[in-house]
């Protein structure tokens, strides 16, 4: 059982961690979170066989999770911006009167 | 599963009415498979590092990774910068073109311990990524984290609630596109040069790379600042337009 | 270098041009000035697909070569390559690009929000080509997230708590379809070594990987084209979405998903599909024609009507999967029934954009988008209600429109195919249609005795605004399009022959 | 030798796994989200030991970083304050 493999096992592991999380926790915060994790997973098992045997690793796994973490940054502050602007309108609707 | 937007603060960690057994037994199928092909199927050996190999000594720079992200597949990075200024433009406040670039406000609680942070780190901060961005042609290093560790120093500097950057003036504006515009524009250069889109020319490829990996590494910092500026403060998005 | 016109050298133009519209109208925030520069280089990005696509009809190759950029070659560069299925989708999207650009022009003209509005519909555009014309994997992946983000982006764009809420929602289900994309690349990148689609096909050995890869796929990608099940997210983001956005959304941006499905089920991965799972996929999608026309019929605002018929239609497309299994294992794309699909996405996106304009218009003149408040709307905005006509006759299948040289392309590859029982889910799914149309136009010829006031019903689903003039671009913009389904109706070859050159049966 | 560098390994992840669980399903949310950077930080940890120095920096710059400073902000912004009006760091007008 080489670390390599171990390392892919883990990240198959983190993947199903956060696809559960996704399914059943409550918050969007929380599946936020699930689906980072669910990348960080994918990006485990990328870069897991990319050191196969020799010392120096094939690069192009390398470059896509490179891209892989600026894209899930990006697609996660959109989230974030989403929640807390619906946030503060439920406030907002909550907190005045008028309901419309 | 995404049915109901939950955004209640107390509420417990698990949807209580979620069936957890079917969705506990899914995942854990989906994890079998996975991980039974994992063991049986070795993977193949080697991907594009032979292809890299003989090709890197061409493409500029040495260190593989930035030859791969920043010149064979460097279709790949000028969509990737696409995709950050599209969550930039979403979170960005409505146009209120009155207030000045930059503001400063001597905010009344003197917070002596960040405002020390910030004086002792934010020029290293500078040094090092100048240097992140230099070194990432034979090391590891390159635009990306050069930029994300420049947008880092402009968090802290928002800590303090002092420094103000209004994101709709058209210094700030130019500052975000700048990166995908030199990516654009020297695409179309060198596609009627020579021929074919995104083709360096030997000898240049190295500072072609250079001066695109700067541009990129300035507009991903003020991204990043954007993206993180946008979610705290509140006056910043409730903008009078609306 | 320009001089040898080829499909080559054109075709990165189609990502770079609206690229570089995009950053143009992202900096220039003047009204006028914008105005000129996106009606000007909606033409030129239209010109530009439209000598593509003849480039495509006159060298009559089943693909045509690849474009390797930075001249790296497939497993170390990105190709860009176009067969008959993505240069039908690529003039689709230049067609759309260009109305519905117009239409914007005029639907966003004093509205504070097209500062916000121009530059994501600019990269969503860019985006779509992007991926029309990649050939490889991971180059698809981040296609599907700018088209994801640029699209959860715009549905936001209203900010009312409906809008935000469907865009949250939105953009979740779309991250969550990409991940399950990213997974399935990272399994086929490391039992295949490379990511170039073509390479892929050629080393697939139909193993446990590539199954679990085309598993991934499909499930990440149904998701994200709201295949039945899967299609809580569509309704609410349509509905809220600006009218032009909710235009593109359901004619294309969801095609886009289904585009990579098709091309990775038929073309890639094509044995390690069982026949048994293109049937499920098959009863999938009846129960998908069936459950949205039902709650098309039920439902009671204009736009929601709208978006669960574009649930409904889906359902038909995904009716090829079964159809076409037995039909060719060759490696391309060919045979009635995906000439029946293509034409089918062709005349759904024209009839659907056409539909949701005239119905934006409708909202605009009337002030709600509540079918209730519509008594009476033939004699206010008979235009507008002409082209929903014409574009509902087309979702039903009536025979001068293209819905009915779709259905009938897909009735005779079901009987062909001796799957006879999909020809009944296709006639009652018409049935079903014409009964949701029916509904709404006959309460739009019921003639209202005192003309009062619309009324706003408290739980008014989209916030509504007050009743407007109609520019008349914006009902102008709705008549080219109900006629192109018109005239697609009449001449059917000129799609079918761009989608399947005819060429002795070469495969991959 | 060896052992050592697979034990770390095995620790490594082990981490990883129950610092997902744990960031994921923790009780209050600001416990999630403290989890959460430090499970960037020990993956930045887990690429520099798989050799990925380039991903390194990267994840720990954007994923653990700017990332953690993203949720840190919304959860500021979402948590109920005592006083809905009194927002100490905006002057409001």
């Amino acid at each position: 059982m080489n670390t390599l493999l171990m390392y892919s096992v883990t990240g198959v592991g983190l993947f199903a961690i956060g696809l559960l999380g996704l399914i059943i926790s409550s918050h969007i915060m929380r599946k936020i979170l699930s689906i980072n994790i669910m990348g960080v997973g994918i990006f485990m098992l990328l870069i897991a066989f990319a050191k196969q045997n020799g010392e120096i690793a094939d690069p192009l796994p390398h470059a896509m999770v490179l891209t892989g973490i600026v894209i899930a940054a990006a697609g996660t502050a959109l989230a974030l911006n989403l929640m807390v602007r619906l946030y503060d309108m439920q406030q907002k609707n909550r907190g005045s009167l008028d309901d419309r | 599963m995404f049915k109901n937007i939950d955004l209640k603060y107390e509420g417990d960690a698990v949807q209580q009415h979620s069936s957890k057994i079917i969705a506990l037994l899914s995942v854990g199928a989906v994890l079998f498979f996975l991980i039974t092909m994992l063991i049986q199927h070795p993977p193949y050996e080697g991907g594009i590092r032979p292809f890299v190999e003989n090709k890197i000594s061409v493409s500029g720079v040495t260190n593989p990774v930035t030859a791969v992200l920043l010149n064979f597949r460097v279709y790949d990075t000028l969509l990737e910068l696409a995709v950050l200024l599209i969550a930039v433009i979403a979170v960005l406040p409505s146009v209120n073109s009155n207030l000045p670039t930059l503001r400063i406000l001597s905010s009344q609680q003197e917070n002596l311990v960040v405002f020390a942070l910030q004086r002792w780190i934010s020029p290293a901060l500078l040094v090092f990524s100048g240097y992140l961005l230099w070194a990432g042609a034979s090391q590891p290093g390159g635009a990306f984290q050069a930029g994300a560790l420049l947008a880092g120093g402009c968090v802290l500097m928002f800590q303090t609630g002092s420094y103000h950057l209004n994101y709709t003036s058209l210094f700030i504006r130019i500052a975000l596109i700048i990166g995908l515009m030199v990516f654009v524009s020297a695409a179309l250069a060198l596609f009627i040069t020579e021929g074919n889109l995104l083709q360096y020319p030997e000898n240049y490829a190295g500072v072609l790379i250079l001066i695109i990996e700067s541009f990129a590494t300035f507009s991903i910092a003020v991204a990043l600042a954007a993206l993180y500026s946008s979610i705290i403060s509140t006056s910043n998005v409730k903008s009078r337009g609306r | 270098m320009i001089d040898n016109l080829n499909i080559a050298t054109l075709l990165p133009l189609i990502v770079f041009v609206p690229l570089l519209v995009a950053l143009l109208v992202f900096l220039v925030n003047q009204e006028k000035w914008q105005k000129i520069i996106n009606i000007g280089f909606a033409l030129l990005q239209f010109t530009i697909v439209i000598t593509i696509t003849l480039l495509f009809l006159k060298a009559n190759i089943l693909q045509s070569q690849r474009y390797q950029i930075g001249n790296w070659g497939a497993p170390l560069g990105i190709d860009l390559v176009v067969d008959g299925f993505s240069i039908v989708m690529v003039s689709l999207t230049g067609l759309l690009t260009l109305i519905l650009t117009l239409y914007s022009t005029a639907y966003f003209s004093e509205s504070s929000k097209g500062v916000r509005f121009w530059p994501l519909w600019w990269l969503l555009i860019s985006g779509l080509n992007a991926l029309f014309v990649s050939n490889d994997a991971f180059n698809i992946y981040v296609a599907l997230e700018i088209i994801g983000l640029a699209a959860a982006a715009l549905v936001a764009l209203q900010s009312t708590r409906e809008a935000l809420e469907a865009a949250l929602r939105y953009l979740l289900v779309g991250l969550l379809g990409s991940l399950f994309y990213l997974m399935a690349i990272a399994i086929l990148y490391r039992s295949h070594g490379t990511l170039d689609l073509i390479q892929i096909a050629e080393s697939t050995d139909h193993q446990l990987p590539d199954q679990i890869a085309i598993i991934f796929i499909t499930a990440g990608l149904l998701l994200k084209i709201a295949l039945f099940p899967l299609h809580f997210w569509l309704p609410p983001a349509h509905a809220n979405a600006p009218t032009p956005v909710s235009a593109i959304l359901s004619a294309l941006v969801v095609k886009a998903s289904l585009y990579v499905l098709i091309k990775f089920w038929f073309e890639v991965l094509n044995e390690s599909t069982t026949v048994d799972a293109s049937q499920f996929i098959g009863y999938l999608g009846a129960t998908a024609i069936l459950y949205g026309s039902w709650k098309a019929f039920q439902a009671t605002h204009l736009k929601v009507v709208i978006a669960y018929s574009t649930v409904a239609q889906l359902g038909y497309i995904f009716l090829l999967f079964p159809l076409s299994e037995q039909a060719a294992n060759t490696g391309t794309f060919t045979g009635s029934a995906s000439q029946a699909a293509i034409y089918f996405i062709v005349a759904h996106a024209c009839a659907k954009a056409a539909m949701f304009l005239s119905a934006g218009n409708l909202i605009l003149s009337q002030g709600s988008g509540e079918i209730s408040q519509l008594k009476g709307i033939a004699r206010r905005q008979p235009v507008n209600l002409f082209v929903f006509a014409i574009a509902g006759v087309s979702l039903i299948g009536l025979p001068p429109s293209a819905g009915f040289i779709a259905k009938w392309l897909l009735l005779t590859a079901s009987i062909e195919s001796g799957q006879w029982w999909w020809s009944i889910v296709i006639l009652l799914g018409g049935l079903m249609a014409a009964m949701y149309i029916a509904k709404i136009l006959h309460l739009a010829f019921t003639n209202v005795e005192n003309n009062i006031a619309p009324h706003y019903p408290e739980d008014n689903y989209i916030l509504d605004t007050q009743p407007q003039a109609i520019h008349w671009i914006l009902t102008a913009t709705a008549i080219v399009l109900a006629l192109t389904t018109l005239a697609l109706g009449i001449n059917a070859e000129f799609i079918l022959n761009m989608a399947n050159p005819t060429l002795t049966g070469s495969t991959l | 030798m060896m052992d050592i560098a697979i034990a770390f390994d095995i620790l490594l992840m082990l981490g990883c796994l129950a610092l997902a669980w744990v960031s994921i399903f923790s009780a209050s949310l600001f416990r999630c989200i403290v989890f959460f950077v430090c499970f960037g930080l020990l993956i930045t940890i887990v690429w520099a030991q798989m050799g990925a120095y380039d991903v390194a920096i990267a994840e720990g710059a954007i994923g653990a970083g700017i990332t953690g400073a993203l949720l840190l902000a919304a959860w500021n912004r979402i948590k109920p304050t005592k006083r809905q009006d009194s927002d100490s760091i905006e002057e409001r007008r």
